[in-house]
């Protein structure tokens, strides 16, 4: 646990046979950097040994570079300090070992959804999962059933493409006739769709679901979830809510929900997401009745 | 059943089915269980056991209706469980056509072994 | 090439609105943005947004407060406008879906913020910024608005006229970050910047990792003066460890804030003897500071926010995600035990210049949003007044990009405005290394089309350098001017140690001709983009402590330990700095005080 | 998703072990429904020997299959899975009714616990009598 090498054994195991021989100009060049770095890294362990560090398994691919092809974990150690997460456990390893490390993050306060991540089995946001809450070695991978772009970056197209099937936008039946004035809406109706307006479009539940993984065209609980908020917002008004359930209703809509939870369990903003398909499910069988 | 299973279909009307049936089977198979393994033991079962109690109207009513129960929940939790793994088309139309095609003749045999059981033939 | 008639860059609060808009005047917009909408930083705001809907509440006093707040350096055109203009934005956002708070007759709920005379600040729980920016961006969606995502601007495409008052805008040059492929984008009708706040020129601040402060840079470059920089905000309540903002929402609800010896030290110590823990932000950020360091701040870093006394129902139905951010950040629980909080950089006053109908100096570009200064925050903004700046001024944009008449704007912009010539006492040269950096074609094309055709050949050549050399990494150069930064331009700043942070700027700025990218692949490249980044944050690192060490007084947020005072005499002017093609030219132009109603007095700023 | 980059063992094994209690919950009634849809088939089939013209024919089949050991230890594996998928069925009603939501993982290790001691209870009656 003295060292802050990235672990040339695992690297060299990793993609030993594409290391061996540098050929073109600028691997020799990445070659020697990496060599460097780990020069570099080793110095700084020398003179910090007593410095407690956490190991980091990364997920790494590119399907560009050289070397990259071929899917890999790189091992990174990170010096630890108390209140650490593991995005600032990628950033230090970026900034410090391997500027080419790529993944997504901006806010650092779990509110722009772009650093959901799978750590060691979990989708988790990275900026909030602290590394103290962690097994070592911290596993950290793309999201599942997801496309990998690079390294830990998924392609989120269809994720939002299913966000926006639902007509994700309030519609109200009729708006106050005074431009001035406001549509009224109790606090008992705002409590109740609260949870729902929280999702920050991380993908965290989309990428839990065994369903969605085997059904592309399943809306997904972030969907439904976003549905669900308007749906349940009493400013709409019912016909519209009508032609939102339809939209639920439908063969890839909530009944495809098997009920697993793991959406529920995953969400970084705690929305009962699987209480809100099984709500718009009675909905829909409530609504069906009348016609029965 | 075929038309149930048309490609477009609004409404969780299989969905409320799977779950009605499911509610029924809870009784039926429990009683079903304890009738054939611990009333009757079932290495004890005899044709004339059988027959007696399936000359019974209301058990050979019961009998025949978790038959097409349990046949509509089994067959119809497979589809579904097909659906979700991302059937499409024409394989989807495929397997729903042969599972309602199996179901149905399960049912069919099913009820005429249960007349056979009978004795009014 | 893309063409549209408006383009947006930028898809925060302002690049939304803006978009929205010019959608409405029948324009073809589109957005180009580094992030996914739903990504942008607006989504971190969690108080909320003033306007004055109450009967009893007017915007005149809107516009009094925010003028007083601004401590004269605002220019009355545009607080008037934006207060008038509040309200019917608000009410439209609450008729697109926005789910605020509500009082128990269904309307929404209104609360009291730092410096307002009224509650007035209306609020979606402690998450207002974020519901404010997804419903927009549904409503950009209900639209069908083509937005490019995951696209950096690396460059506008300007005409190169010598006075860049002449010069126009007609596009941007943007780099498919998935992709690596370069484009040019032609804006026939106008180009908006929202790019939101330059926190990133700071290490410890509230603002998001893309808060890089493109838009400002790219403008600058382009002839645009950038204005009153050296304004920066800082926020009194935010958590030590990583700089994550607790909102004023917090105080406004009636939170405590103790230092070490557990002194309601606002009171106790005289720094706001009225208004106490809502007097305005630097107020109370020097106020903290100011106990820090006379020992006694809680491990001589930061003290206590308490609102444990407000019970637990009251804190769970408006503060909640307060108790998350400290849990999940600082691992403190605000119900059980009090806040650590201290001061940090939030929000930059300053920016692009432009007029009330956000059009800069160079005809077609527009900017709305942080990045901009329409001059409506002066020299301090108050707490959510910057969300009704987005919704109104992002607006107002967008109207009069996509071409509608909104009447002619009263504030002046470019060298025209100038009143006085400034002289900056800099122990380094300033601007470009190695003398011009040309921000356009050098006057050798004409035309729509060739301007952004030959900016997209200036982005390739650039990029390809970038990737091809061998040099330092831009995180070191980065860290560098973070570093300068916040020891130097921090809430207390010095003529030594401004001279200083220069210094350090101009090194860094050497340092980074030496800059490469190391990561080979086209692919998402976030080396490459964080690179681009990095040149801009040097560009408005320089130009924030340039005018820090111009403005020799102590107004609103700027304060200078040589001048303890407000001088009013000389100093209601804006501090404007034009690149002038990489040599860098401080100037002033006067601030307007006459309003649509008033003209407003200089009066003392006490709370 | 079919067309996702094969990420070879990283997304072939290793994610069962990452499953929750409701995944194992929707994997098992998956795995119970199948065996009890199965086994109606082949329970219609061998009652089908009551069409038979001579009656001992089907009395003879199921007590020769009730004197097979491996038989009656089916039968008390078919019970286990008919026990498992009633309980998890209950919960699984009670979730579409809404409730218990916030228990789901509980009532899942409850249905287990419960299959199990049935299951064990049941054993002497099953696998008892003579062979
Ligand atoms: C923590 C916090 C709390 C706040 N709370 C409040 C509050 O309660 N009330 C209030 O009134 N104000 C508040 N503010 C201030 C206010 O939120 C911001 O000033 C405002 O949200 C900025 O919005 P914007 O649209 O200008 O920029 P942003 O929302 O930051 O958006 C910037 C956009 O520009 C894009 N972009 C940037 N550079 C490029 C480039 N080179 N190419 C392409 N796209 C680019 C980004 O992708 C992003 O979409 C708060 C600020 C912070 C940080
Ligand atoms: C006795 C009480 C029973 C109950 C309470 C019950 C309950 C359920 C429920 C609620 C489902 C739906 C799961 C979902 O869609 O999320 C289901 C699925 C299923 N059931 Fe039953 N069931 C019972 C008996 C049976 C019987 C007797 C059979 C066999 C004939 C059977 C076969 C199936 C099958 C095949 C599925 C689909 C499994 C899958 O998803 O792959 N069930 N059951
Ligand atoms: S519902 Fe939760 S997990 Fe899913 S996208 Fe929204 S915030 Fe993320
Ligand atoms: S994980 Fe999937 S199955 Fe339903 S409860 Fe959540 S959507
Ligand atoms: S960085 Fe924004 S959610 Fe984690």
């Amino acid at each position: 646990m003295s060292t802050q090498t990235t672990d040339e054994d695992s690297e060299a195991t990793g993609q030993s046979d594409s290391e061996a021989p540098a050929s073109s100009p600028g691997e020799r060049r990445r070659a020697e950097k990496r060599e460097r770095q780990t020069e570099k890294a080793r110095q700084a362990a020398e003179t910090e040994s007593d410095e407690e560090t956490v190991l980091l398994k990364v997920f790494r691919y590119d399907p560009e570079v050289e070397g990259k092809r071929e899917p890999r974990f790189d091992d990174f150690h990170v010096p630890f300090y108390k209140g650490m997460t593991v995005l600032d456990a990628l950033i230090y390893a970026r900034d410090t070992y391997d500027s080419s490390l790529t993944f997504r993050h901006s806010c650092r306060q779990a509110i722009c959804g772009s650093d959901a991540l799978f750590i060691n089995g979990r989708q988790r946001l990275g900026c909030k999962t602290q590394l103290s809450d962690l097994d070592e070695p911290v596993r950290i991978e793309p999201l599942p059933h997801q496309d990998v772009v690079k390294d830990l970056v998924v392609d989120m197209e269809h994720f939002y493409d299913q966000m926006e099937s639902v007509e994700p936008y309030f519609d109200p039946d009729e708006l106050p006739s005074d431009d001035m004035a406001e549509q009224r809406q109790s606090r008992e109706n705002r409590e109740k769709i609260k949870m729902s307006t929280r999702c920050i479009w991380c993908g965290a539940c989309m990428s839990s679901c065994n369903i969605a993984a085997g059904d592309n065209q399943y809306l997904g609980p972030a969907a439904i979830n976003k549905a669900y908020r308007f749906a349940m917002d009493e400013r709409e008004g019912d016909e519209r809510k009508e032609k939102r359930m339809e939209i639920m209703e439908q063969e890839h809509g909530v009944w495809r929900c098997q009920t697993q939870f793991s959406c529920t369990e995953v969400c970084p903003k705690d929305i009962p997401l699987t209480e809100h398909i099984q709500e718009l499910k009675r909905e829909a069988v409530k609504s069906n009745l009348k016609f029965w | 059943m075929a038309e149930q299973y048309s490609s477009f279909q609004r409404g969780g009307t299989r969905w409320v089915l799977q779950r009605l049936t499911a509610v029924f089977l809870i009784g039926v198979l429990a009683f079903h269980f304890m009738l054939l393994h611990f009333v009757n033991h079932a290495a004890d079962i005899t044709f004339l056991g059988t027959q007696a109690r399936m000359s019974q109207v209301g058990y050979f009513a019961t009998m025949w209706l978790f038959l097409v129960t349990a046949t509509f929940h089994g067959v119809n939790g497979v589809y579904n469980a097909l659906i979700n793994m991302g059937l499409e088309g024409s394989r989807k139309r495929a397997v729903g056509g042969v599972l309602a095609l199996a179901g149905l003749l399960l049912i069919l045999q099913g009820t005429r072994v249960a007349i056979a059981m009978t004795n009014l033939l | 090439m893309y063409e549209h008639d408006v383009l947006v860059v930028g898809a925060g609060g302002a690049g939304l609105r803006a978009a929205i808009a010019a959608h409405e005047e029948g324009a073809d917009v589109a957005m180009v943005t580094k992030l996914h909408p739903v990504r942008s930083h607006t989504g971190a705001a969690e108080g909320g947004i003033n306007a004055a809907l109450h009967p009893e509440d007017s915007w005149e006093l809107h516009a009094y407060d925010t003028m007083k707040g601004s401590d004269y350096l605002g220019d009355a055109p545009a607080i008037d406008t934006f207060a008038q203009d509040a309200p019917e934005e608000v009410i439209q956002l609450e008729h697109w879906g926005m789910p605020f708070s509500r009082e128990d007759d269904g309307k929404v709920s209104q609360r009291p913020f730092g410096g307002l005379s009224h509650p007035r600040t209306t609020y979606a729980g402690a998450e207002t910024g974020h519901h404010l920016l997804h419903t927009m961006y549904e409503q950009v969606v209900k639209r069908g608005i083509e937005v490019y995502d995951e696209w950096y601007v690396l460059d506008l495409a300007v005409t190169d006229e010598d006075d860049p008052s002449e010069r126009e805008c007609h596009g941007v040059v943007a780099y498919d970050i998935q992709t690596g492929e370069i484009e040019g984008f032609k804006g026939r009708k106008g180009t908006i910047l929202a790019t939101g706040g330059p926190g990133q020129v700071f290490d410890h601040t509230t603002n998001a990792v893309a808060n890089t402060g493109d838009g400002p840079a790219m403008a600058y470059r382009a002839g645009v003066p950038l204005e009153d920089m050296e304004m920066i905000q800082f926020h009194p309540t935010t958590l030590p460890s990583t700089g994550v903002l607790i909102s004023e929402g917090v105080r406004g609800e009636g939170g405590i804030l103790y230092n070490a010896e557990k002194e309601r030290l606002m009171f106790e110590h005289g720094y706001a003897n009225n208004d106490g823990e809502l007097a305005s932000r630097d107020v109370v950020s020097r106020a903290e500071l100011t106990e820090i360091n006379a020992g006694r701040g809680i491990e001589d870093e930061y003290v206590h926010l308490d609102m444990r006394h407000l019970g637990e129902e009251r804190i769970i139905d408006r503060l909640e995600n307060i108790l998350h951010l400290a849990e999940d950040f600082e691992g403190v629980d605000g119900l059980d035990e009090p806040m650590p909080v201290k001061p940090g950089q939030h929000y930059a006053m300053g920016g692009i210049e432009v007029d009330e109908n956000g059009e800069s100096c160079i005809s077609g570009l527009y900017a709305a949003g942080e990045c901009a200064c329409v001059s409506l925050h002066g020299a301090n903004r108050l707490g959510g007044n910057a969300l009704p700046e987005l919704l109104v001024f992002g607006a107002r944009a967008g109207t009069d990009a996509a071409g509608a008449d909104i009447g002619a704007p009263e504030i002046e912009t470019g060298y025209e405005a100038k009143s006085e010539d400034g002289d900056l006492d800099s122990p380094v040269e300033l601007g470009a290394v190695g003398g011009t950096d040309v921000a356009a074609d050098g006057g050798a094309v004409t035309g729509a089309a060739s301007t952004v055709e030959a900016a997209v050949e200036r982005a390739r050549e650039r990029v390809d350098s970038l990737m091809d050399g061998d040099g330092v990494n831009h995180a070191e150069v980065r860290a560098d001017i973070q570093e300068t930064m916040t020891e130097n331009v921090n809430v207390f700043r010095n003529e030594d140690g401004l001279k200083q942070a220069l210094r350090d700027i101009r090194g860094a700025r050497e340092h980074y001709q030496d800059v490469s990218v190391h990561d080979p692949s086209r692919t998402y490249n976030t080396d490459l983009i964080q690179t681009i980044e990095t040149r801009n944050i040097i560009d408005l690192a320089e130009a924030i402590t340039a005018g820090a060490l111009a403005r020799e007084e102590f107004r609103g947020a700027h304060w200078r330990q040589e001048y303890q005072y407000r001088d009013d005499e000389n100093w209601i002017k804006h501090t404007m700095l034009a690149w002038n093609d990489g040599d860098p030219e401080l100037y002033y132009k006067p601030v307007i005080l006459e309003g649509a109603e008033k003209t407003y007095e200089p009066k003392e700023r006490s709370y | 998703m079919s067309q996702s980059y094969d990420r070879g063992t990283i997304e072939d094994f290793g994610r069962w072990r990452d499953f929750s209690a409701g995944m194992w919950a929707w994997v098992f009634h998956k795995f119970t429904g199948w065996v009890l849809i199965g086994y109606l088939f082949t329970h219609i089939a061998v009652l089908s020997t009551a069409t038979a013209a001579d009656p001992t024919v089907y009395t003879n089949t199921i007590s020769g299959l009730e004197d097979l050991l491996i038989v009656r230890l089916l039968e008390v594996g078919l019970l286990a899975v008919a026990v498992f998928h009633i309980l998890n069925g209950i919960r699984l009603l009670f979730v579409d009714l809404g409730m218990g939501l916030t228990a789901q993982d509980k009532t899942f290790y409850l249905s287990l616990v419960l299959t199990g001691a049935i299951v064990v209870a049941s054993v002497p009656t099953f696998v008892g009598g003579k062979l």
